[in-house]
């Protein structure tokens, strides 16, 4: 029997809204790039300047030796896994309202594990010697030793990297062949290149679907590997508050949490920029915020869980460090944290309303993201500057030259994301079709 | 002429003979007698040569390795009865002497106004005949201001100064002259006695920083080692008796803060209580002047001025009396007042009440070594001694004045006067290394040799359990276009013969001849060494750094004096006004100064306060609440003399009612490392002096204190908050079983 | 445009969304045509993927056997190089076990997606039928059928009436 | 399972260095109640291996880099104070925490049992810094500056370390391959005091003693078993091999 095929009619309006950006370039969106392109160059300079003269330049200090770059790796490593989470999970659960969000949600990922190794890049005190890292036979007789926690880090983060970056292109392959088709300038072999020859054949439909069904659930095991490899860094090591065993789940989450927050903003700015109202709903606003208490009430548990034992526990190195947070120097930036990263989330987007009120949203999603940069910061330094012998108890702030360059790293992470809204369809097309088109063909 | 080169040359010989040598091979190293020959020299290859530390009055024996002709490190003799193969902080840092940036690097002449500090290098011809001149100009009309120096350099001054006509002073702020001067009161000695700290088993130390930078600070570190350690199920105890918990004390297992000043008086209440219960070991002849000294002052007086219970003195006499080896040492803060000298004697004299006057474990006291330039006639002198000399040159009696290595503009209190004799003095000569304070003053410099570039010899009596005499080689080539001062003098007395027919004079060999010469005589007199000719001796002396005996024949008859009546101490300021006492005591590794100019001392770390490259003053957290002071807060220290302002660290181990600060910072010459670093507390000191002795009394003044509310700049290593922490270091820590 | 006898020719029409695609293609296979030359070109992937035979090949073999590869090479790198180059750090085994778990777990992730992509790229670019053609207006909602057959071969016209019959929009032979 | 091979790799790598069945392993007592805080280790340290001179700011900073520090605790209330003294260098762990996290086995085990730090290696990742519970590591934070001619003094046995990288305490590592050579050379064992770090030959109290644990004559065998004995932290269980001999009274 034959099925009757509704709402192909839709097809060309699509195509005309979602292409809608590739094709026009505003002003304004110049000077976003002139600013951002401004902000990379600062922060190259003072990497450069950094490297010059030595790493003396940031504020570390024994025993802080790790500070605000390494913060800034783990940061963006979790904003990385909201692409991974968003699109893998939800494929996974067959989620339909994901499809306007997995592009969005994908681009991001891949840029931020760029940044986020970038940032390692700026950590190395030795950055010019970083290739020791590759297991190469050389003369040196040098190898890395993959019992350091670090090689671990560094095989996760080149997996995870190499397979968003797969995660992101499979979807692409037919919105890349739809583009190709129309543009005529320059960009048209580029994208002709890039759409391997698609034509949209049944075997090339089958192939696809076949590629992302296999790869989806093996980019979610190695997400949470990733972040875990991540915590294990801390967890592995003798760091009074470092070496807790919950640690990598914690790590896992809090990563999806500032991720969630920063798809949210994505969503936010690019629904309000190419009025992609009929895209981005507000549905998809209201799930987010949904996705976000979920996240918070699971970061929540972890980190009481943790709190808890340090309490009972009265181990004087790690109370120290606890009440160094909760009561001492560092109280004001862990109640900013608690605050930013559990209460506001759990009082607003637990309203309905709240949640279908995008500003908002995007709002709280900002506060999650500055709360869980400032958790990754009190993640590191508390302990680093409480060691077992206190002799050398100790405080720590970034250095201009540590601020120049993180904003340079953010401002790239900014611009490579502007420059890729010119480039690819920000929203999956034939996702949002085919979203569309089989709801209808079940009529 | 070029000493230097002949040298070299005559020198190869030597060092074949001396490698071929039996009896002076040292396993350890590859020891070898002065320079090698460049031809000799194996790259990567190192050799050590024997010599002495000069950095200070001890004279501890040193190893210095040297590759490719240049110094590497400086480590203890082994062989050196004094330190044993040990070496402190400083003999250390001696080589940033050698290879200091600020060395002055050839003789250099004044330009323009003299204190501007601007100087004209000129040849060694014109800068030798211009100092023979003014010899010639200012005949009979000279003095001399010198650190202390031993054996033939100090003869060659002595004898140089008593031709020129004109007095010869060494001054050194750290050379204990009260000490010194109650020595000779009480024993009549005029060396240092061997206070025997290893084999005494209570010992009752009055504020001596024996630990600290006291006459010789390694050897008593090695004796305080095997005093706690060294017998077996013998721990020697050891109280210190001092108003601030110096690095000694912290070593102490028991510290009393006593009120400043009062140390005598708690001396006498021992003493007293020593005689009370009959343990006195004086002999009958001489007892009665002991008590009438000792029962001068009625216990209550005694417990109301030293701030010290009664039980507490007794406990104290007790244990004092009663151990097996007691020793009562004085120095330090304890010396540091008008009535110093009569508190050493006093602390003498409990040695003397309980008879460990030449015992093991006691003060041993030797014949000294018969060696040239070891006599009466080279003790340091004192402060007033010093301004005497000013007014002498005030009243134009002198008109020449030179300078060894003493820097008095610096170490003595502005409120003293002594800038005057640098203002006022005709004509000025320096042979320092170094455009130190009182240098930068003069009006010629002739650079020495750094030591280790220098020959020298030290006759030591006293200290160790030996007499030694240490011998210094040139372990390296001059870096610079600098002369042995010693060379200078020999060189000079042979220009000034035609006119000094009166007096013998010297001859006019190189420096290293005459000290050659020396030896051969001394040695000549020593059996141990009879039987070898003179070559081989001097070669195993060179080889081993110098001369000493197995252990040194010990007085027993020594004539005890009885200690003169107690005084008080005089303070100046009135409580009132100036509630607080000021006690100052030298920084670690920069000492008083004559260290900081070396990164390396600058750089250690007080171990009390971790402070490191600056001043500080330590105050009690009890009196910091009280003027509620911030840690690290500028405080003004005011005095009749004057004020400063020092950064503050809290320190629990101080007297409520007194504040410490350390020596050594606050220099306005004396090269990079040390110029405009920190305060000089001396600049606020008010011109006492021990009435005995005449050493300045650097405790005696009075201050009052305020916050100034800002930060001061001072860098401390450890950051931990007081409060917290302590019970994280005893983590792991395990009880004997 | 001069045709070989020997070349195959593409029938080509082109429909709108509301074609009945299974009957059409069920006419085209009772003339005879075989599946494997028949191609349907759609937009979105079609639900209804029963309509042309599929040439299947089985990706996740590619994933299974690079993953069971890329642990090997994980077990290589974490435990066969450290116990190569045996330095002792920290009194940790040389060859430990939990460090080859955590390395081959990442290439054996890393190796399985990669072949898959791979394979996947293969498949697209070389394993379409030949049917298949481009045409830029299936994007704007449309869905095209083409057929192979001999330039010769007698149903060409037959095909032709069907395609028409069924309301192609427009058709052309290539 | 791990000791047991460590232990055949060390014989192994022991038999090669030097011909007796033993391997050496050495360690370090430092007596607590001999220890006067002079600081003359210190300075021997830097005399000795070639550390930067880090200046005021670097200072304040606490970046000053020194491979023993002497840590004073004040225990009690003025007037019954007492200040005790800890000397805390590399403790040499047996089972390092440092060593298993650095990427480029720039930090290692040898099998006498030392710590070793391999500057060539290091490209500054600082891991060890972190995991270090006893902060004896110390990271170059610029290329260390010597004035003219202060350089001269610079020892030529020992690396200068230069910008981004970790360094400490190596037990005067170079004096101890000496030590060894020369007992090989005379088919022999290292004598016990024949091999001293610059610190222990300086110590005036003779409050630290070096030497090998595995020769039961040495010192340091026999000091070891004294009961004043504790380990830094040792609940952590590093296996230090420093033993610390606790001040009386």
């Amino acid at each position: 029997m034959e099925t009757s095929r509704t709402g192909w009619d839709q097809i060309p309006q699509i195509n005309r809204d979602l292409l809608a950006p590739l094709q026009a370039t505003t002003w304004w969106y110049v000077i976003l790039v002139i600013g951002l392109g401004a902000g990379v160059a600062a922060g190259a300079g003072a990497w450069v300047y950094q490297i010059e003269t030595g790493i003396g330049q940031t504020n570390l200090h024994k025993p802080i030796f790790w500070a605000s770059y390494i913060a800034s790796f783990v940061y963006w490593i979790g904003v990385s896994h909201s692409g991974t989470f968003i699109s893998g999970v939800l494929r996974l659960s067959k989620a339909e309202w994901r499809r306007p969000i997995t592009r969005i949600a994908e681009l991001m990922t891949f840029i931020s594990v760029l940044i986020a190794t970038l940032c390692v890049f700026f950590h190395l005190g030795r950055v010019w010697r970083w290739y020791y890292l590759i297991p190469y036979p050389n003369q040196r007789t040098i190898w890395p030793d993959f019992r350091s926690p670090l090689m671990w880090d560094a095989t996760a983060v080149f997996t995870y990297a190499t397979a968003s970056t797969i995660f992101l292109y499979l979807p692409l392959i037919p919105d890349f062949a739809l583009v190709r088709d129309r543009v005529s300038d320059w960009r048209k072999p580029i994208y002709s290149i890039l759409a391997l020859g698609w034509r949209g054949s049944q075997t090339q439909w089958r192939a696809l679907k076949w590629a992302q069904r296999i790869i989806t659930p093996l980019i979610v095991m190695v997400m949470v590997s990733v972040h875990s490899i991540v915590g294990w860094d801390f967890g592995m090591a003798l760091v009074p508050g470092w070496h807790t065993s919950i640690i990598a789940p914690y790590f896992v989450v809090g990563a999806v949490h500032s991720g969630l927050g920063m798809v949210v903003i994505a969503m936010y700015v690019l629904r309000r920029t190419y009025h992609l109202e009929n895209y981005i709903r507000l549905e998809h606003f209201d799930k987010m915020g949904k996705l976000l208490v979920v996240t918070t009430l699971t970061l929540a548990y972890l980190y009481f869980a943790d709190l808890l034992t340090t309490w009972y526990g009265k181990i004087p190195a790690e109370n120290h460090v606890m009440y160094s947070m909760l009561s001492g120097p560092f109280a004001p930036a862990w109640w900013t944290m608690i605050t930013m990263v559990y209460v506001l989330p759990l009082f607003t987007l637990t309203l309905p309303a709240f949640r279908r009120w995008p500003v908002g949203v995007m709002i709280v999603g900002m506060l999650i993201n500055i709360g869980m940069y400032v958790e990754r910061m009190l993640i590191l330094i508390p302990p680093l500057v409480h060691p077992r012998l206190p002799y050398e108890w100790s405080s720590y702030f970034p250095s201009w030259i540590e601020i120049t360059i993180l904003i340079g790293a953010l401002s790239l992470a900014l611009l490579l994301y502007v420059l890729a809204v010119k480039f690819v369809p920000i929203i999956s097309i034939w996702e949002e079709k085919e979203g569309r088109l089989h709801g209808g063909e079940r009529g | 002429m070029d000493l230097k080169r002949r040298d070299f040359f005559k020198l190869i010989g030597v060092t074949t003979v001396g490698s071929a040598l039996p009896g002076c091979e040292r396993e350890a190293h590859n020891l070898v007698p002065y320079l090698l020959p460049d031809e000799e020299i194996i790259p990567g290859i190192a050799n050590w040569y024997a010599s002495y530390c000069r950095e200070c009055p001890a004279g501890c024996g040193i190893l210095v390795r040297v590759m490719e002709g240049r110094a590497k490190k400086i480590e203890g003799n082994p062989s050196h009865p004094l330190n044993q193969g040990k070496l402190c902080a400083r003999g250390h840092a001696a080589l940033q002497d050698l290879y200091n940036p600020d060395r002055l690097r050839g003789p250099m002449r004044r330009e323009g106004p003299r204190g501007e500090g601007t100087f004209r290098p000129i040849g060694w011809e014109e800068a030798f005949s211009l100092w023979v001149s003014q010899l010639k100009a200012h005949q009979n009309r000279t003095a001399m201001i010198s650190r202390p120096v031993r054996g033939t350099l100090a003869e060659i001054f002595s004898r140089f100064m008593k031709a020129q006509g004109g007095p010869l002073v060494l001054y050194d702020a750290g050379a204990a002259v009260n000490e010194h001067t109650a020595n000779r009161a009480n024993f009549g000695i005029d060396q240092w006695p061997h206070y025997d700290l290893a084999n005494s088993t209570f010992l009752l130390s009055f504020g001596t920083p024996f630990l600290d930078d006291w006459l010789s600070p390694v050897s008593f570190g090695a004796a305080f080692g095997r005093m706690r350690q060294g017998r077996a199920g013998m721990r020697g105890r050891f109280v210190q008796i001092e108003p601030r918990l110096s690095l000694t004390a912290a070593s102490a297992d028991r510290w009393i803060p006593i009120r400043p000043g009062s140390e005598g008086l708690l001396a006498l209440g021992i003493g007293q209580l020593i005689l009370a219960h009959g343990r006195s070991q004086v002999e009958p002849s001489d007892r009665r002047k002991f008590e009438t000294v000792y029962r001068s002052h009625p216990m209550d007086h005694i417990v109301q001025q030293t701030g010290i219970t009664q039980d507490e003195i007794e406990r104290l006499a007790e244990e004092f009396a009663t151990a097996s080896t007691p020793l009562a040492l004085g120095g330090g803060p304890a010396s540091s007042y008008t009535n110093s000298t009569i508190t050493m004697q006093l602390i003498n004299g409990l040695n003397v009440l309980v008879g460990n006057i030449g015992r093991p474990g006691g003060v041993q006291i030797y014949d000294g070594v018969q060696f040239p330039g070891n006599d009466a006639t080279v003790q340091p002198a004192s402060e007033q001694t010093l301004l005497e000399i000013a007014q002498a040159f005030d009243q134009g009696r002198y008109s020449l004045l030179q300078l060894y290595q003493a820097n008095p503009l610096y170490s003595l209190p502005p409120s003293t006067g002594m800038a005057r004799l640098f203002m006022q003095a005709p004509f000025i000569v320096s042979f320092s290394s170094y455009l130190d304070e009182s240098t930068a003053m003069s009006d010629l410099i002739l650079p020495d040799h750094a030591p280790l570039e220098s020959w020298g010899d030290h006759p030591q009596n006293g200290l160790s359990g030996n007499l030694t005499v240490g011998l210094g080689q040139p372990v390296v080539e001059p870096l610079y276009d600098t002369r042995s001062v010693g060379d200078l003098f020999l060189q000079a007395s042979h220009h000034l013969l035609d006119m000094r027919q009166d007096h013998h004079p010297l001859p006019a060999h190189p420096f290293k001849d005459r000290l050659q010469a020396n030896w051969q005589s001394f040695l000549a007199d020593q059996t141990s060494e009879s039987g070898d000719t003179f070559d081989l001796a001097w070669t195993c002396r060179l080889q081993e750094g110098g001369w000493w005996t197995e252990r040194a024949n010990v007085q027993s008859k020594i004539s005890s004096h009885a200690p003169s009546d107690y005084e008080p101490a005089a303070f100046a300021g009135d409580d009132k006004e100036y509630p607080f006492y000021l006690s100052l005591f030298p920084a670690m590794g920069v000492g008083r100064g004559e260290g900081s100019n070396r990164p390396w001392l600058q750089e250690l770390p007080d171990t009390l306060t971790s402070a490191v490259w600056g001043s500080w003053v330590e105050i009690n957290p009890k009196t910091a609440r009280d003027h509620n002071l911030r840690s690290g807060e500028l405080l003004r220290i005011t005095s009749p003399h004057g004020r400063i302002e020092v950064p503050v660290v809290f320190f629990p181990g101080i007297r409520p009612d007194t504040i410490a600060l350390p020596m050594g910072q606050g220099h306005w010459a004396y090269g990079r490392y040390a110029t405009g670093r920190g305060v000089n507390p001396m600049s606020i000191l008010a011109p006492l002096f021990d009435t005995r002795s005449g050493a300045l009394a650097t405790g005696a003044t009075r201050v009052r204190i305020e916050g100034t509310g800002q930060l001061g700049k001072l860098a401390l290593l450890e950051q931990r908050h007081e409060d917290k922490g302590h019970e994280l270091i005893t983590i792991g820590r395990r009880q004997p079983t | 445009m001069e045709e070989r006898e020997d070349k195959p020719i593409l029938l080509y029409g082109l429909f709108d969304a509301q074609v009945k695609l299974t009957s059409l293609i069920d006419q085209v296979r009772r003339e005879g045509v075989h599946d494997d030359a028949i191609e349907v070109i759609s937009p979105v992937p079609l639900s209804d993927m029963m309509v042309v035979k599929p040439v299947t090949i089985p990706l996740y073999a590619f994933t299974i056997i690079a993953g069971l590869f890329g642990i090997g090479v994980g077990i290589f790198f974490a435990g066969g190089t450290a116990a190569l180059y045996p330095i002792r750090t920290g009194g940790k085994a040389i060859v430990a076990p939990p460090v080859v778990g955590i390395i081959s777990y990442e290439t054996m992730m890393l190796l399985a997606i990669i072949t898959t992509f791979v394979a996947m790229v293969v498949k697209i670019v070389f394993l379409y039928r030949s049917g298949a053609q481009h045409d830029p207006a299936i994007d704007e909602g449309a869905i095209g059928i083409s057929v192979r057959l001999f330039p010769h071969d007698v149903r060409r016209s037959v095909l032709r009436d069907i395609l028409r019959q069924a309301g192609a929009k427009e058709i052309h032979e290539r | 399972m791990d000791n047991r091979t460590h232990k055949e790799e060390i014989q192994g790598t022991a038999q090669n260095k030097t011909g007796s069945p033993k391997p050496y392993k050495w360690e370090l007592v430092i007596d607590l109640d001999r220890c006067t805080g002079c600081e003359a280790c210190v300075v021997a340290c830097h005399a000795e291996n070639n550390v930067r001179i880090s200046g005021e700011e670097e200072a304040a900073q606490g970046r000053a880099i020194n491979w023993i520090r002497i840590e004073r605790s004040w225990e009690g209330e003025y007037p019954d104070i007492k200040a005790t003294f800890m000397p805390v260098l590399c403790q040499h762990c047996n089972n390092a925490p440092c060593e298993p996290v650095c990427p480029v086995y720039a930090s290692y085990h040898t099998p006498d049992g030392l710590n070793a730090q391999v500057y060539n290696r290091c490209i500054g990742v600082r891991y060890c810094g972190n995991n270090c519970p006893y902060v004896a590591r110390q990271f170059n934070w610029f290329d260390p500056q010597w004035d003219a001619p202060l350089a001269e003094q610079l020892n030529p046995d020992v690396t200068v370390r230069m910008n981004g990288i970790m360094e400490k305490c190596t037990f005067c590592v170079q004096r101890i391959r000496k030590g060894k050579e020369t007992a090989h050379q005379e088919g022999r064992r290292v004598r016990d005091g024949e091999v001293t770090p610059a610190c222990v030959q300086s110590c005036p109290s003779s409050a630290l003693v070096f030497g090998d644990r595995n020769d039961p004559t040495s010192r340091v065998a026999k000091m070891v078993k004294n009961d004043r004995r504790f380990h830094l932290l040792e609940d952590l269980g590093t296996e230090p091999a420093i033993t610390y001999l606790k001040r009386l009274t």
